[in-house]
């Protein structure tokens, strides 16, 4: 039972990454990409969260509960790994900072050529390059 | 025991993937901001069954928050439907 | 230096019931934190210092949130679960004179009216509160405020004015 | 409806896979050995980082160099913000003025901002100062005192805050303070014979150097959060007008 709920999580993650991959190279909006980018990224973290959960009962945030060496040891038995945690917050910062870039560049997009339809994009920049020659 | 944390974190998962779906194939991109924040609460929910309430303290402010922001002020700026 | 000392106040008692402890750490932590708080936006929090720390305003923002809580709100509910059941209502959107002048007092009737069921804000101007009410029984808007805002404006009065 | 039939197909699929799936895998009972280590050394232990607070233990002590590089990315970001909506000097003062009047919401919500917005201040320095105890620490911290400044300008304006000081340059301030305090902090040790970036006990009574590594990463991701959004909340015609473009 606990395995095959397991799996079903997994592969859920898995079938959201993909979803949100077809959002990122078939959808032509740029805004809309980005939704998808953010739904990738997400589901990223959450699969590396998701590896370093135990599968037992009680579990304990990695978070010591009090300062005593007996308290260490249950809390050794039970606790998740850290590791992954510890990357996955700067990740969401530093995510959210990489996406404010991409929002910025896309509304600078916007305002130099109109449009943030990929198709019409390409249009009018192959327009700029044949302008130039 | 450790089925019903299993259960409750498969249920966020689900909704995480039903509304990502629905953000991604949504047209009103206002609409699609309005899925993608009720799959980040579905996801901060599954931090928090993770034992992970540092990502979920971060998580809940960016996602639900600021990324939203965000994305209105972006969609105000250019245009709100998309053409497929 | 105005409205420092409330705001510092309202800042400290939300720092240490997040926290959820209050060892000499959170109280040292918390003391810094609230005068910085205070001094950054106390100046538009509040207009008169000695109206905030009235000892009784804030009794009377007791009294009014434990009745408010435990009388008003029941009655209304009741209401209304009887308009529920029965299906008798004539809802529609009504014009009610609002008395109190400061922001404070305005936002506290204008949430006590949408809180209660039955009734809901939908808009407000400088004299006037739009309400959508599940039961009109009179369109004058004397009438109306006394049926509707007359308690909460009493309070509101008592507590901000 | 019909949009919901591949969806419905997507979730049979996986639960048919994971039947397929589920007699293969052992589910995972035990951490791995860089975790074991981790939570065992984190309060106790010969490399002890002296925070019961593990995640906070690795990210600014075991991990500590990568979380700088991690924030100088963060900064970079921003930078790069910034300059893609660059202004000069007078364009600057430009787009202070409001060129007409915006619509602001009721004052019930004006009213309600003000007192929340003191509110999230003090919560989100608690998340901050507490990070080396209970769950919180500089990126939440400041994530969450961000959203303050963004709620003044939904509620009101991007004027009101700059009419009260708190503008773009301010922000970069402040977020530059932040990021020269966490770059002091991780120094000041070496003086003294310690290791750089870690939690050094330089301030005894305070339990170390983590405290102030939070405070100032807390201030730089605030800081930095705050300047993006003032510089968002510049209305387009503004932008049109400087750009010569459209309309």
């Amino acid at each position: 039972m606990i395995a095959f709920i397991w799996s079903v999580i997994i592969l859920t993650l898995i079938a959201t990454i993909m979803i949100s991959l077809y959002g990122i190279s078939r959808r032509p909006n740029l805004v809309k990409k980005l939704i998808a980018l953010t739904i990738f990224g997400d589901t990223a973290n959450l699969l590396v969260v998701l590896l370093g959960y135990r599968l037992i009962y009680p579990v304990a945030p990695p978070i010591l509960p009090s300062l005593s060496k007996e308290a260490l040891q249950t809390f050794v038995k039970t606790a998740v790994d850290p590791l992954p945690q510890a990357l996955v917050i700067t990740a969401v910062v530093i995510g959210m900072a990489v996406n404010v870039l991409i929002a910025f560049a896309i509304v600078q997009i916007h305002r130099l050529y109109g449009t943030v339809d990929t198709r019409e994009l390409s249009k009018k920049l192959i327009q700029v390059e044949g302008g130039e020659q | 025991m450790i089925e019903i944390h299993l259960l409750m974190l498969l249920i966020t998962v689900l909704i995480g993937l039903i509304f990502s779906y629905l953000a991604i194939i949504e047209k009103d991109l206002l609409k699609a901001i309005g899925y993608s924040a009720i799959q980040a609460i579905a996801y901060a929910i599954a931090f928090y069954i993770l034992m992970a309430p540092d990502i979920v303290l971060a998580y809940i402010a960016i996602a639900v928050g600021i990324y939203s922001a965000l994305l209105v002020f972006v969609v105000s700026k250019t245009g709100r439907y998309e053409v497929v | 230096m105005r409205g420092v000392i409330s705001t510092a106040i309202l800042a400290f008692i939300t720092y240490i019931i997040f926290t959820g402890s209050a060892k000499p750490y959170d109280l040292f932590t918390g003391l810094i934190v609230a005068v910085g708080v205070g001094i950054l936006v106390g100046k538009f929090l509040v207009r008169e210092d000695s109206k905030a720390l009235n000892p009784l305003r804030w009794i009377w923002a007791v009294i009014y949130f434990l009745k408010y809580m435990l009388i008003i709100e029941v009655k209304t509910h009741l209401d209304v679960m009887k308009r529920v059941i029965t299906g008798k209502y004539n809802a529609g959107i009504v014009r009610v004179p609002i008395n109190v002048k400061t922001d404070y007092a305005k936002t506290l009737v204008a949430n006590s009216i949408t809180n209660t069921p039955g009734t809901v804000v939908v808009d407000l101007d400088d004299k006037y509160l739009y309400v959508n009410w599940i039961d009109v029984t009179t369109e004058d808007p004397e009438a109306c405020r006394r049926e509707i805002s007359e308690e909460f404006e009493k309070f509101a009065e008592k507590i901000f004015e | 409806m019909k949009k919901l039939i591949p969806i419905t197909i997507i979730i049979l699929i996986i639960f048919g896979l994971a039947y397929v799936m589920s007699g293969k895998i052992e589910p995972q009972e035990n951490v791995r050995a860089l975790g074991k280590f981790y939570l065992e050394n984190s309060y106790f232990g010969d490399y002890s980082a002296k925070s019961p607070e593990v995640v906070t233990a690795i990210l600014w002590d075991y991990r500590g160099v990568d979380t700088l590089f991690e924030t100088s990315v963060f900064f970079l970001a921003i930078i790069g913000s910034l300059t893609l909506f660059r202004l000069n000097k007078k364009q600057e003062k430009e787009a202070k003025e409001r060129i007409e009047k915006v619509e602001e919401l009721t004052l019930v919500i004006k009213t309600v901002t003000k007192v929340i917005v003191a509110m999230i201040l003090a919560v989100s320095a608690s998340i901050a100062l507490h990070g080396h105890l209970t769950p919180g620490g500089g990126f939440q911290g400041g994530s969450a005192l961000a959203v303050a400044p963004l709620l003044i300008i939904a509620a009101y304006s991007k004027y009101a805050l700059e009419k009260q000081g708190l503008d773009k340059t301010r922000a970069l301030i402040l977020r530059s303070i932040g990021l020269i305090g966490i770059a002091l902090i991780a120094l000041l040790p070496l003086t003294k014979g310690g290791f750089i970036m870690q939690n050094q006990p330089i301030f005894p009574w305070l339990g170390g150097s983590l405290i102030f590594y939070n405070f100032f990463e807390y201030l730089a991701v605030g800081a930095g959060f705050t300047a993006v959004f003032l510089l968002l909340a510049i209305p387009e015609k503004v932008f049109k007008k400087i750009l010569g473009v459209g309309e």
